[in-house]
């Protein structure tokens, strides 16, 4: 299990650098907000603990808490990134 | 500006000898006519310039006697006679020269002189020194091609290899970045040199190489000063050693008021190749080159020596358009709701006007 | 665990989801795929949420709900009224509360397996792991955003000397505890222990960087987050977190280096800048005018998108002997549909004719050079004007400033067109030697370099497009 | 070919008027000296291209009487009086014309015509009509600029824009390809035309635009053949119209044996611009201009016309440099073993020959 | 299978292993890393090897000895020996070995579980689909190794109508057999079949393909073979044969699409061509002499590691004005610290001086020109010879050839370099109408098209580089 | 463990695909021998086949054969890769 998701881990991070490569400067911006938009998957993990039954009153402030800053980090993310990308949208056609 | 109509410009004919420029061409002509100005020329004023009179008229203006008008505008300076001709309280406008201001003022008409317009950005449409040595300094290294007995280009031939000229500018002003420019078009190697630093970036920025011989002599107004007797001697020593390499070599060193430099002597013609070329364009004050003869190409020492006078004249389609838009330019200046008007508080006309300090 | 014994299909639609995340990604690296990319993304994220949904033996919806409403509600409007401007602390925002809920989720692990008991080592390392990280983001992100939106001063705070040892003593702290637990510790404190110093240890770490170094440590902090969350899912062994996060993480740090290096700094020396170094501040004009810079792949960019670009040579591109690489770029423009027009000032360089001389060696064609006159119409039906190495002949002071050397001189009207790109050296004045208020126009962006240079790597970039 | 010392060359100053260039010059005195020849040069040879006669000494050769000798190389045709003062039995190098055989067969003097060498690969380095047209192409671009009244280049200037000359090449053989390329080089807008369709390409590849009047004559050799009547008066309807947009059109047009065809007639100068120019290079063979004056430049209908005549001496040096090597590449083939032998069985000295047919 | 229960540090090989796979992949894709790279791979199938052996329980120790053996007995000399015009069918050989095994592998497992009795049904897929692509890569391999070595006709093989009927036919047995094993059949004549009828899809596959296009199918059969090593790795629960075999698959279907692109061909039509369409031979002139063409990325990389190239210009450059893009690609290559010169023919181009004002056109210093008795005592200092356009100035029959029209021109010998690259759009003659036997040397190679479109792209492939 | 198989499968392909972007021609049959030298991988296959067990000899002939190929094609596919890459090794220094 463990060494599974560890060539899983490595196999990620190559696709991590290898996906990265020539980035013209303008797209610096809105791919790093691209990227933080994805790793608001830890929404996920909150998901997952409150969803599968924490207990406790402080531990489901905290969960909640955690649910709500995820949803923030991907709702906000990929609407801003969408946003930033708005020169790349508004072509209209050449003639 | 429709009620300018009162206002009546006068081109004569050029009497000078030689002179083929004309100070309006047709087609300013007609640019003056639509601002609503009345343009009187002499018939044959634009012969010289190969424009005959039916485009003048064709242009709106009329024949006639020009020297009757409000306005006269001249090339050359006028003689004592057309002088006589001018209707009082006129205003004459040309390269005036520093001969004519008290026959003017006796006469009491306004000369406006075109070489006395101020460098400042905003007369740089009016600056008739710059748009004639543009034509100069093309025309100057055209010449220089012609008496050369050399190719400009490098060519590779079946018949051998031909290797491209060098041509040496001296004086980097407004005709000297000109010839140096249109020299290499022709695929010759240049260097030009001139005694104020910064025109060597100016040098360069025409592809040209620079020739630093280390004296600097910085004036007013972007023109450079006369050097000492030091830096002369100096300064020929030095350009005595420089010249030799070059096939062509253009003086165009001028300081305002005085007589051209010498730069090129007797013995750097002597020590230059045979069939090589000085092209002195300081002819008309003094010459640049000990051997000139003002208005000739002569033959010393196997080096043809060639020093025009009035080379713009030389091309005088273009010259005269060029000298034309100037004019235009300082009319629109006099011309204010549709009078003329010579205001002297204006720095242009205050240093252009002839008359006004004797 | 329970959700060990999820159906195929979870994983699956993991599967699907880290899929759409990394072609997404791909896709964010170029202009033009890079809106679907963002799309996709973001379906990828839905679908992974689903997954989720899906579990068998989900509960406690109602908190659920909760959370997702709360986030919702804040984060849509944030992100839609947010200006343009200030993008860059908005992301460092939200990357901080994604660093928040990480370092949430492994306070309540801990809690709810009283100290891991029981736990393997791995789960209890990676869960630790994320809890400092997450802290160091969430605190650190929050400084970045508080710098950039002006609620804390923008210049570096630092304590002076001691700065460097501080950092060190709280890292060393946060890892004891963490070795502490994972040896067999279950004091709440030793977690406690934790959090609080990771979010010293962010706070003390951003706090002393200027605000010009303030994008690259956003983006740093950025990856950091992207490992806490990979650090997540290795404890509650999930292939989306891990796979998500380890890409964010791992193109995060490529992406961080790359904007380092477009910025003219090394990432060493801006997290030294927090260990005492100096972080110099964004460098703006001797006056309080704002001078706005950009690189050569930005103008790149912006001119391809342009359908109309009218050059503006002046001395400078004479100077620099610019005129076969502005052909150059001319022609790469052109290939790609774009109008390219050259302005042809009466006085620009030094010699009547100049540009003239040049632009006819590089072979532009003449029906392309635009006389003032002609061209000064153009202008407000430009995207983009391209100033290469001109000054006076486009300042403005010519027409408003009757003071000025160049009062009275017409001047090709750049400003109004709907950008303007200025190639110069540096902010020097012109052969008339007067500031040019064009540099400081919102519309205005300047490359700095040699004008030869500067033109040589926009084709590049318009190449690599 | 240490024993070719007793092959004597003589070179002798030449007599027609205007003619500037000298059959050998110092440089290739050299050349030949080493290769063990011995060089006679009339005092004054070179002073038409600015070439000393101490240069010669330098060189090698001796100053003397050049009729004397073995080998006599002349750049244009003898006088009858010089045809006598050859040796009998000696070779006579030079551009012989059609009138100078038979009294070079009397004289038992082997003529060899420069204009005759066949224009075969192998042939290049010896082919003076290419080397000279290249001067003349040359030339003719820069005379075309000298004399129209405007610029060739486009020149934006405080004063206005001037738009570039539009250049006309009627003719694009040697030295039409060459005022093509020389005038773009200048900034001009260069057009070319021929009845030769496969010189579209080479007009273009000099970087000029291709004038497609849909008349194709070909002849032999890579000449263009004459027109037949029809097809002239069609071209000339054409051309006419063409000619009107140009300021310079230079016409080289020539077919060989025969006068050169007219291109430019009257009605076309009269419907050009004024200050335009024409210049014709085909003023030897009559001119493809009808107004031309060979040898002048007149103004007609406000259209300056120049027919230089045999324009390559303008530039003497380099012409005298092409043609010496190409006079050296010929002598070069005449030699074998050191003595002098004429193989006629060569195509090239069978085809150059002009005394052995007759 | 005990092999479940292998010790971590095993799988954590594996993970050193295939990352080394990937890394050293990267670094075959640049010719400054691309021997490092291929070291590394080395390093990496060692360690999975090693990783392997290490494995508890394993046995059989001398068959397996006697496997690597005879392996490496064949395999080294194979290797050494193979002439360097020989590699692609080498390329082939193994490739196809690989498949072999695969299909050996597969066809044991089905023997020793008995039809895949008790296995779950992604065990027994994934064996079979091995099996099938394993073999048809085997055969499909050997036919083009065949034909490549000669052994076989270059020119295609087929049944004409027929073909693609059969081709099809052959598919749906293969399958059809694996289905009923799936399905529960155990015999092993099912799996024969599969065997039999894949073999037979590999060859009539290949057959009918051209030589011209077999690297292509070379490469094609290459990302086959690595899918079906995948998913052996797959049935086997082993994480390095997936990665390793997915890689291979992935990099191998781009990089036969990259090749296809530079070749000018696609692949469903070179594959068509096996379907009974068109596999145009390699081209070769009317006669019997061999042109070896070659692209601008070639020309590129080879003139990238020389150390003088010399330009030869000549009509065709004038024709196509290619002047500026050689001025470029001089300067690209200069910065790479590469001397480039131009050898000026007294009569190349049309008049005399033509390629000096073409090149002063393009702003070429004349200390780079040289003249042709100056540079002809160069060529055999220098690497490559760069023909732009020239055809009669290098053509040699001008020494050789005494009926030769230009026979006693003098030439440039450009043959005397240690190669030479000559940019043209055909074969037709030049000016003089004549055949050159330089492009039949073995050291030229052809870079066919317009001169200026050639140059650009070579700048762009020196640019890339 | 099938999924994780999968997952893994799947970061593979994607590292496949972005690793190789830009190769230029030169490289390309060297690209094509390198990567074919890595799929001798399937050498492990058949190690692990017959080292964990096979039995009866038709199985083990076949084994060898397997083992025999996968051999060949790790050892012959580097070497050759190896040897092909010698225009890219043999660079002296420039002056
Ligand atoms: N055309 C004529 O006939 C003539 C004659 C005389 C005077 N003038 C005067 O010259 C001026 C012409 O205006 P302009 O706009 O063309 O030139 P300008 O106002 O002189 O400005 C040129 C600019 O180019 C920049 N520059 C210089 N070298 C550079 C390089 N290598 N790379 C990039 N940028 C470089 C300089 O800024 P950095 O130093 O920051 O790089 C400078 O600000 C007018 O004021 C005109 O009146 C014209
Ligand atoms: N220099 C002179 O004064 C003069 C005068 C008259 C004659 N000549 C003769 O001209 C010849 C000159 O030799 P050369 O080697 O320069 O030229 P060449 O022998 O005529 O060969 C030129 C080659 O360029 C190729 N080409 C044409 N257009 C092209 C394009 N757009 N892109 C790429 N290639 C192109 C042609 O091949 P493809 O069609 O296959 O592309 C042709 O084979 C000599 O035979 C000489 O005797 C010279
Ligand atoms: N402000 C403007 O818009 C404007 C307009 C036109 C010209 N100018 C400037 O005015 C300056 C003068 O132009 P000009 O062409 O009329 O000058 P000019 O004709 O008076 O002189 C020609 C050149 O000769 C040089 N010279 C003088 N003495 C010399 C010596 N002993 N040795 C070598 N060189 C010597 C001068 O420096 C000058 O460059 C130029 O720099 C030009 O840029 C400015
Ligand atoms: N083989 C070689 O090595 C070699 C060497 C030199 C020249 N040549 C060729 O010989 C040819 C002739 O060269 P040239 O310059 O001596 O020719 P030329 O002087 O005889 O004639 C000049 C040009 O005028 C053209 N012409 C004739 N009648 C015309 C008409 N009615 N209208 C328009 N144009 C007309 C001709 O076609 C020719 O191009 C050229 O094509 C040249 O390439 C070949």
């Amino acid at each position: 299990m463990l060494v599974q998701n560890l060539a899983i881990l490595v196999l990620a991070g190559f696709v991590g650098f290898a996906v990265i490569s020539k980035v013209p400067n303008t797209l610096h911006t809105p791919l790093m907000s691209g990227t933080n938009a994805i790793h608001g998957i830890v929404l996920l993990g909150a998901l997952i603990v409150l969803g599968l039954g924490a207990t406790g009153t402080l531990d489901q402030i905290l969960l909640v808490i955690a649910i709500a800053f995820g949803t923030i980090n991907v709702v906000g993310g990929f609407l801003v990134t969408d946003r930033m990308l708005g020169m790349f949208k508004a072509k209209e056609p050449r003639e | 500006m429709a009620d300018t109509q009162n206002i009546v410009v006068g081109v004569p004919r050029e009497s000078a000898p030689g002179e083929r420029r004309v100070a309006l061409v047709p087609r300013v002509v007609g640019r003056l006519r639509s601002a609503g100005l009345n343009i009187v020329v002499e018939p044959g004023a634009g012969g010289g310039a190969l424009m005959s009179d039916w485009l003048y008229e064709e242009a709106g203006a009329t024949l006639g006697d020009p020297w009757a008008c409000d306005v006269v505008v001249k090339v050359a300076a006028p003689t004592d006679e057309e002088i006589g001709r001018l209707k009082p309280g006129s205003v004459l406008i040309g390269f005036l020269g520093t001969n004519v201001a008290d026959a003017l003022a006796t006469r009491d008409v306004h000369g406006l002189a075109m070489e006395a317009i101020p460098r400042i950005s905003r007369a740089q449409a009016m600056d008739a020194l710059s748009s004639q040595s543009s034509v100069a300094g093309y025309l100057a290294a055209l010449l220089g091609a012609q008496h050369l007995t050399r190719f400009y280009p490098m060519l590779t031939t079946a018949a051998g290899t031909v290797p491209p000229a060098k041509v040496l500018v001296l004086g980097a002003g407004v005709a000297g970045l000109q010839a140096l420019a249109t020299a290499r078009r022709l695929g010759a190697q240049t260097t030009g040199y001139d005694v104020r630093p910064e025109v060597a970036e100016q040098v360069r920025s025409v592809g040209a190489k620079w020739l630093d011989l280390g004296i600097e002599a910085v004036g007013d107004g972007g023109y450079a000063r006369a050097l000492t007797d030091e830096e002369r001697a100096e300064q020929l020593k030095r350009l005595n050693e420089a010249v030799i390499g070059y096939d062509v070599v253009i003086t165009t060193a001028q300081v305002p008021g005085r007589k051209a430099p010498v730069l090129v002597t007797e013995d750097s013609v002597t020590a230059m190749r045979a069939g090589s070329v000085v092209v002195d364009l300081a002819g008309e004050s003094g010459g640049n080159c000990e051997l000139s003869v003002p208005g000739e190409a002569v033959v010393r020492h196997d080096v043809t020596i060639v020093a025009p006078l009035n080379l713009p004249a030389a091309m005088p389609e273009s010259a005269s358009e060029l000298y034309s838009r100037n004019v235009q330019a300082l009319l629109e200046l006099l011309i204010a709701d549709g009078r003329l008007k010579l205001d002297f508080d204006d720095e242009i006309i205050a240093s252009a006007c002839v008359t006004r300090r004797s | 665990m329970s959700w060990l014994q999820d159906p195929v299909t979870i994983q699956c639609l993991y599967i699907v989801a880290f899929a759409l995340f990394i072609y997404g990604l791909m896709g964010l690296t170029g202009p033009r795929t890079a809106v679907r990319g963002n799309m996709l993304a973001a379906v990828g994220m839905a679908i992974a949420i689903l997954a989720t949904a899906l579990t068998p033996g989900m509960g406690n919806w109602w908190l659920i709900l909760l959370g997702v409403v709360l986030g919702t509600a804040i984060g849509i409007p944030a992100a839609r009224k947010v200006k343009m401007t200030a993008m860059p602390q908005m992301v460092a925002l939200f990357n901080g509360v994604g660093g928040g809920a990480v370092a949430l989720v492994a306070w309540v692990e801990f809690r709810q397996t009283h100290g891991f008991a029981g736990e393997p080592a791995h789960v209890s390392i990676a869960t630790l792991f994320a809890a400092l990280i997450g802290s160091v983001s969430f605190w650190g992100s929050n400084v970045a955003f508080g710098k950039l939106q002006e609620i804390l001063p923008g210049r570096p705070i630092s304590v002076g000397r001691l700065q460097q040892p501080l950092n060190l003593l709280l890292l060393v702290l946060g890892v004891a505890c963490g070795v502490a637990v994972v040896a067999g510790g279950t004091s709440e404190w030793l977690m406690i222990g934790i959090l609080v110093s990771s979010a010293l240890l962010g706070l003390m770490v951003v706090l002393p960087i200027g605000g010009a170094d303030m994008p690259v440590v956003i983006s740093l902090l950025n990856a950091l987050t992207g490992l806490s969350a990979a650090a997540t899912g290795i404890a509650l062994d999930n292939t989306a977190l891990i796979v998500a996060g380890m890409i964010v993480g791992a193109s995060g740090t490529i992406l961080t280096n790359l904007m380092a290096k477009a910025m003219n700094r090394s990432i060493p020396a801006i997290v030294a800048g927090g260990f005492g170094g100096t972080g110099g501040p964004s460098s703006s004009g001797p006056t309080d005018k704002i001078v706005r810079q950009t690189s050569a792949s930005d103008a790149a960019i912006q001119m391809s998108y342009a359908r109309q670009v009218v050059v503006v040579p002046g001395y400078g591109m004479a100077v620099a002997q610019a005129q076969h690489a502005v052909r150059e770029m001319a022609k790469e423009l052109e290939s790609k549909g774009v109008a390219v027009y050259y302005a042809i000032h009466p006085v620009a360089g030094r010699m009547p004719g100049h540009m003239n001389v040049l632009l006819a060696e590089a072979d532009v064609p003449y029906e392309h050079l635009k006389e003032m006159d002609e061209i000064n119409g153009e202008f407000s039906r430009t995207d983009v004007a391209l100033v290469i190495g001109a000054n006076d002949v486009t300042n403005p002071a010519a027409h408003t400033d009757p003071g000025s050397p160049i009062y009275g001189m017409p001047i090709l009207n750049v400003n109004e067109s709907k950008s303007v790109i200025v190639l110069k050296r540096s902010m020097s004045p012109g052969f008339a030697g007067v500031d040019n208020d064009l540099y400081y126009d919102p519309r205005t962006s300047m490359l700095f370099g040699d004008a030869k240079k500067s033109v040589s790597a926009v084709v590049e970039e318009l190449r690599a497009l």
